[in-house]
C-alpha cells in the first residue's frame, strides 16, 4: 500500500534522489537515513543500470561508482529492507532492469513489483518508460498497491498529457526544462508553463531537473509545485566525498545540511502563495 | 511500431513528441511519398549516393567454393558503405520536417561519415557523437567526418564505444528536441527508426532481387549479410522475406568466443541474436546481451561496426519466428576472409563484411546452388586494425606485412 | 599511332615486338570487339567497377558560381578513382592475348591499386613499381595493393617518383617481354598506349555527356579536368572533343611556382602541357618539364598523382591545335579546394582532384553557363597529406585539425 | 667520315663502353685513354641521360654520378675533342638529348649530329630510337657521313630485321639476352640464335649484354660474332674506385688490363673459328 499521497497531504514534499550503492552499500545507507533527517517527504532511490539515457554525467558517474561497488536488483531490494526511515519510498530505474527480474521463468514484470511491495516501496519511476509501454507495470502496480510515477516534459502537450493523466499515481514528475538531469544555476521558465498545463490534475505536481538551492526549492514552489524532487545537488556532495576521501559521517552531515536548506525552501515558497492554498 | 513482441517506443517522456512527430513525417513522406520525398530521395541517391550498385557474380569464389556466388557490392556506395542510404534518407527527412540541426551516433564511424556526408550535401549542421575507444580505431573516419564539417564529440563514458555513444546521443536528443533530428545509424531504436531505417535501406534488397532475376536468371538460396545493429542486414533481406526459397543468414560477430564473463560484465562478442536474452536498450525491446540482472554487457569484436550489445527488433522476431538463422563466426576467420577477399576477387571488404564471407567459406555446402552476399562496405577504414590484427593473431593467409608493423605511417 | 607531331615509339628494340604485339591485339579487340572483347570489358566496368558512374548537379557550387556546376562522379568507381577503367582493360586485354603476368607503375598509387584489384580479380601475378618517396606519402595504397595480392617493388633511383618508376618497370618489361604484359598507367608511353588507354578511360566523357542531355538537357560549355599524365582528362573529353562548343581545360598541377631551378634540375611543378617543351620520353614525344639540355626535370605538386614531368602526346596535340586548354593551379589553391568540396559537397576529393575545382574557383567567370568538372577519385588515400600539407601551409578554409597533428594514429 | 669500318677489318673487334664524366671529367679521360691502350677497337662513349630506361643498375649509378659531376651535351663534345685516342668513337646516348641539343630553334635532329661530326665522333647507338623512328636521324647521320648503329634484340625476327637491316651501319649491335645492361656470369644461347639470324647481313655482328669475362669475349666470337660490346664489367671498376677512393691511376691500370683480358679473349675465339674466315 503506498503512503505516497500522505506525502504531500502537509505542505510540499521534498523528494530528494540518491543512486542507491554509490560509493559503497554502507555509506548509502546512511546517506539515504541523513536525507530523512534533513526533511525528505519521498525518496527517490536509484537502482542503477548501466545505459542510465536520461542523466547527466553527475547521475551517470554516481551509477557507475554504485555498479562497481556491487549493486545489484537483489541488493538493491536487501538495501531497502535494511533502511530506517519513516518516508514513502520510489524506486527510480530503467525498464530493462524490471523486465528482466527473476530470470528467464519470471512473470514479467510482475516478479519485480511484488518484491518491491514485500521490501516495502511505495512506488516507482521508470524515465524511459512512456505512457505507450507502461500498461504491464502498471497492472503489476496496481496489483500490489504501488504507484507508479511519470514524468511530464516541457514538450509534453495535447493528448500525451491525457495519456499520462490516466496512468500516473502518487504524483507527477515535472521535468523543469528539456535535457538530461543535472544541477543548474537557473532555474527555467519552461517549469511555470508546464505547471500551468497541469493546474487541474489532481495528482501531486513534483518539480525536478536542476534544483540546486533552498532558493530554487522556494521559487518553484512558490510558483506552485507541490512538490520539488532534487537528485544531482546531492549526488554532487557524495562524489566530493568519495573524491576527498571523507568519512561517510561528515558526508552524510552535509547531506543533511543541503537537505534540509531545499526542504525549508520549499516551506518558505509555500508560505508566499497567494492565495494561501489550504492544506488539507 | 511492434514486431512480434520486439520493438516499441522506450524512450523518456521529452523525446515522444519528437518521435510521434517523426512517425508522422515517416507516414507522410516515407510511406506516402508526400510532396515527393521519396522520389528525390531516390534521385539523389542515384546521382550523389552512385545507385544502383552492382550485383556481381564472383568467379573464383564460385568456383572455390562449387556454386555461384553473388555480391551486391555496397561497398561503392559513396562513402564507402550501405550506411548513406539511411543518412541521406534521414537527413533529407529531417530537411522535409523544417529541423535544424542533424546528431548521429557511430561505432565503426561509417555511420557518421555517411551522415557528415549527406548534411554537407544537403546544408546541415552535423554533431557525431563517438566513443573514444571507437575514435581510437577508427581515426580516418574521424578525420573524414571533420573535414566534411561535421562536429565529433568523444564519449568517454565505460568503454567508449557504441553502445555510450547512442545513449549520449539521446541525452543530446533530449536537450536539443526541438530543433534536431537524430540520425540513427541502424535498425535500431524507438519505433519508427527500425523500420524508417529499414525501408531507406530495403533499396539493397530491391536491387540485388532485380540483378539476380536479371544476371543469375533465379532467386539466390541464400541472403548473407552481416548483422550487428542489423541495417545492411535488414537492407538485404527486406526484399526477400516473402521469398520462401530463399533462406536469410544473419552473421554476427563471434568475436574471440560465445561465452560471457558475467563478473565483469564483457561478452566477447557481438552474437545478441544467436546469444541474447529479450530486453530493453536504447528505445525498444530486442534481444540483448546482458547478465542475469539485466545489465547490458560490453560487447566485443574485431570490427566496431559490429561492436553492440543490442539487434534490431525486426531481426529478433524474424529469428524468432524462423524466417531468419542467426549464426557467427570469430574473430580470425573474420580476418582470414577479409585477407581472402581481397586476394581472390580483387574486392577488400570491412571487417564487417568480411564476417558474411567468412561463413560463406565454412558453410557453403549448406547454401543451396545460389548464393547472395551483402558487401556491406569497403575495408579502406580498417587497414590499420587488420594490419594489427592480423600481426597480432598470425593469420595464415595474409600477405607479408612486415613493412607495415609499425602501422600506415 | 601519332597524334600531330606527338606520340610515336621511342623504346628500345626489345619491347618493339611486344608493342606490335599490343598494337595488333589493341586493333583486334579494342577498336574491332573481336571476340566480343569490348561487351566482356564493359560488363565487367559495370559489375565489378559499378559503372555507370553518376553525373550529379553540385547544388552549393551552383549556387556559389551562380552557374550550374556538374560533377562527374569517377570517385564513386571501384578503387576510388577513374583509374580502374583502364588498368581493367588492359588487364583483360592481356588475358587475350595470352599473357601471364602483369607489371605496372604508379604514382599517387591509385594505379597501382586499380591494377592490384584487377590482377586479383582475373587471377593474374601481379608486380608494382613504386617510388620510395611516393610510397612513404601513399602507405595506405601500398597495403592495399599488397593485401590484394600484388607485390610492391619500391624504386630508389633519383627523387623516387613516378618518372624513376616508369623507367624501372620499363626495365623489367624489357627483361620479361615475351610472358609479360605492361600496364601503363595513363594516356603516356609508347603507342598503342595513348589511344588505348584513352579509348578505356573515355567511356567517361561517353556517360557523362549522355548524362548531360538527359539531366541538364544540354552539352557543358566547359569541361574540367585534372591532368598529370592525363588519362582522366583524356576521359573526360575524348567524347567531347568534336563538340565545337564545349570548351576542353587541363588543369594542371602549379606547385609552388611555375618557374624552375635548372641548377638543381627540379621544376617545383607538374605543368608540362602549361610550361613543357617537346621532347621524347618514356617512348612517346610529347611536352615535357626538361632542361635546356634536354635533361627531365624533377617535377613537384602535393599531389602524387599529378607529379610527373611528361603529359600524354594527344593532350599535347589538342593543346597545340588550340582545342584544349591548359591552365594551372598551385598547391596552396588545390588543399583549399579539398576542404570546399568536402565541407560543401560532401564529396572528399583526391588531391589531384581538387586541381580542377580549384580552378573553378578562381576563373567560374570565364566558363560559361553550364560546366561540368571530372571527380577523377576520392581523397580516402590523401588524409595523412592534407593535414601535414593543411598544418604547414596554414590552409583558412581548413576545419580545426590539432587532434590530428600527428597524423591519423 | 666513320672510322668504324676499319675497326672491324682486322679481326674482331673490342667494343667497351664507359659513361663520359664518371665520376669526374678528369678521371673520365684517362680512363677512355686506358681502354684503348688495352685493346680497345671502337669506344662507346655514354653522354648521360637522367632517364636510362635501357640501362641496368651498374650504369643507371656511372650516370648518376656523371651527371652529379656536371656532365652535359656540351661538356661531352668538349670531352670528345679531348681525348687523345685513335679508334673510332661512337656516342651513346638516349634520343631526348640529341633532340633537344641547341635549344629551340636548332634544327633537330641534326645540329647534334653536325656538332658530333665536328668533334670526331663516328656514330651513333640511341636505345630507345627504334628503326620505325629513326628517319630524322639516319638522315642527319648520312650528311654527314657518321654511322648509326642499332640494336637487335633476341626478340627481333622477320619484317622488323629487315627495316633494321635497311638503317643500320657501322655494326649491329646484338644484345645478347633480353633486359638492360649489366654483367652476368652466363652468356645466354639466346645470342646464337641472334647470330643465326644475321648470318647474311653484311654488316659486323657485335654482341653486347653481360659480357664479363675474356672467356665470355673467347666463347662469343668463337660463336661467330665480329666484335664484342662491355660496358657493365668496366663501369664495375670505376664504381668499385671511386668507392674505394683509389686514385685514377690505379683505376685506369685496372681497366686497361680488363680490357686486355677482353680483347685478347675475343682474339683466341677468333682464333678457334672453322673454317678460319679469311682476314680482308
Amino acid at each position: 500500500m503506498s503512503r505516497i499521497p500522505e506525502a504531500f497531504a502537509d505542505g510540499p514534499a521534498f523528494i530528494p534522489y540518491l543512486a542507491v550503492g554509490d560509493p559503497d552499500y554502507e555509506s548509502s545507507i546512511e546517506y539515504v537515513e541523513a536525507l530523512e533527517r534533513g526533511g525528505a517527504d519521498v525518496i527517490e532511490l536509484g537502482l542503477p543500470f548501466s545505459e542510465p539515457i536520461a542523466e547527466g554525467p553527475t547521475i551517470q558517474n554516481a551509477v557507475v561508482r554504485a555498479l562497481e561497488g556491487g549493486m545489484t536488483p537483489t541488493r538493491f531490494f536487501e538495501f531497502v529492507e535494511e533502511l530506517d526511515v519513516d518516508v514513502p519510498l520510489v524506486c527510480m530505474t530503467y525498464y530493462n532492469l524490471i523486465y528482466r527480474y527473476g530470470g528467464e521463468r519470471a512473470e514479467r514484470p510482475r516478479a519485480f513489483v511484488e518484491k518491491a511491495a514485500e521490501v516495502g516501496l511505495d512506488g516507482f519511476v521508470v524515465p524511459d518508460l512512456p505512457a505507450e509501454e507502461a500498461d504491464p507495470l502498471r497492472e503489476a502496480c496496481d496489483e500490489f498497491d504501488l504507484d507508479l510515477v511519470f514524468i511530464v516534459a516541457p514538450t509534453t502537450e495535447g493528448q500525451r498529457l491525457e495519456r499520462i493523466m490516466e496512468q500516473v499515481s502518487g504524483y507527477v514528475y515535472v521535468q523543469a526544462r528539456l535535457g538530461v538531469t543535472g544541477a543548474r544555476s537557473d532555474v527555467s521558465t519552461q517549469t511555470d508553463e508546464s505547471l500551468g498545463r497541469l493546474s487541474d490534475w489532481d495528482v501531486p505536481k513534483a518539480v525536478g531537473f536542476g534544483i540546486k538551492t533552498g532558493e530554487h526549492a522556494e521559487r518553484i514552489v512558490a510558483g506552485g509545485a507541490d512538490g520539488i524532487i532534487v537528485g544531482s545537488a546531492l549526488v554532487d556532495i557524495v562524489a566530493e566525498g568519495h573524491e576527498n576521501g571523507d568519512s561517510a559521517e561528515a558526508v552524510a552531515d552535509r547531506l543533511e545540511q543541503k537537505a534540509r536548506e531545499l526542504s525549508e525552501g520549499a516551506e518558505k515558497g509555500f508560505a508566499q502563495r497567494t492565495p494561501h492554498p489550504e492544506r488539507t | 511500431g511492434k514486431f512480434g513482441r520486439y520493438g516499441g517506443q522506450y524512450v523518456p517522456e521529452a523525446l515522444m513528441p519528437a518521435i510521434e512527430e517523426l512517425e508522422d513525417a515517416y507516414e507522410r513522406y516515407v510511406l506516402n511519398n508526400e510532396d515527393g520525398f521519396m522520389d528525390e530521395f531516390r534521385q539523389r541517391l542515384r546521382d550523389f549516393g552512385g545507385r544502383p550498385t552492382p550485383t556481381q557474380y564472383a568467379e573464383r569464389l564460385s568456383e572455390r567454393y562449387d556454386r555461384d556466388v553473388y555480391m551486391k557490392r555496397e561497398d561503392l556506395l559513396h562513402g564507402g558503405a550501405h550506411k548513406l542510404n539511411n543518412a541521406l534518407g534521414q537527413v533529407l527527412l529531417a530537411k522535409y520536417m523544417g529541423k535544424e540541426r542533424i546528431i548521429a551516433e557511430t561505432g565503426a564511424g561509417q555511420h557518421g561519415t555517411a551522415t557528415a556526408m549527406a548534411c554537407a550535401h544537403l546544408d546541415f549542421d552535423c554533431e557525431v557523437y563517438m566513443g573514444e575507444r571507437d575514435i581510437n580505431r577508427q581515426r580516418p573516419n574521424v578525420f573524414r567526418m571533420k573535414i566534411n564539417g561535421a562536429e565529433v564529440n568523444p564519449v568517454t563514458v565505460g568503454r567508449g564505444t557504441l553502445k555510450e555513444a547512442i545513449s549520449e546521443t539521446m541525452r543530446d536528443w533530449a536537450t536539443n528536441v526541438e530543433d534536431t533530428h537524430y540520425v540513427i545509424g541502424s535498425v535500431v531504436g524507438p519505433h519508427p527508426f527500425p523500420a524508417m531505417v529499414r525501408d531507406f535501406q530495403s533499396v539493397i534488397s530491391e536491387e540485388a532481387r532485380e540483378q539476380m532475376r536479371e544476371q543469375a536468371g533465379t532467386l539466390p538460396d541464400s541472403v548473407l549479410a552481416c548483422a550487428g545493429g542489423g541495417s545492411n542486414t535488414m537492407g538485404a533481406f527486406a526484399e526477400f522475406v516473402d521469398d520462401d526459397g530463399v533462406d536469410l543468414y544473419a552473421v554476427e560477430a563471434g568475436g574471440s568466443s560465445l561465452s560471457v564473463d558475467e563478473e565483469k560484465g564483457v561478452a566477447p562478442n557481438s552474437a545478441s541474436l544467436s546469444t541474447g536474452g529479450e530486453g530493453v536498450l536504447h528505445g525498444a525491446r530486442t534481444k540483448l546481451l546482458q547478465d542475469y540482472d539485466g545489465q547490458i554487457m560490453e560487447s566485443h569484436s574485431v570490427s566496431s561496426g559490429l561492436d553492440y550489445a543490442g539487434v534490431g527488433p525486426e531481426l529478433a522476431y524474424l529469428v524468432d519466428e524462423n524466417r531468419a538463422t542467426p549464426v557467427n563466426v570469430d574473430d580470425d576467420a573474420a580476418l582470414e576472409a577479409f585477407h581472402r577477399l581481397s586476394r581472390m576477387e580483387g574486392v577488400i571488404p570491412a571487417l564487417e563484411t568480411a564476417h558474411a564471407f567468412a561463413y560463406l567459406e565454412n558453410n557453403h555446402e549448406d547454401l543451396g546452388d545460389t548464393v547472395l552476399v551483402n558487401v556491406s562496405g569497403r575495408g579502406d577504414k580498417d587497414l590499420e586494425s587488420v594490419i594489427e590484427e592480423t600481426e597480432k593473431r598470425g593469420i595464415e593467409n595474409a600477405p607479408d606485412m612486415s613493412m607495415f608493423s609499425g602501422g600506415l605511417r
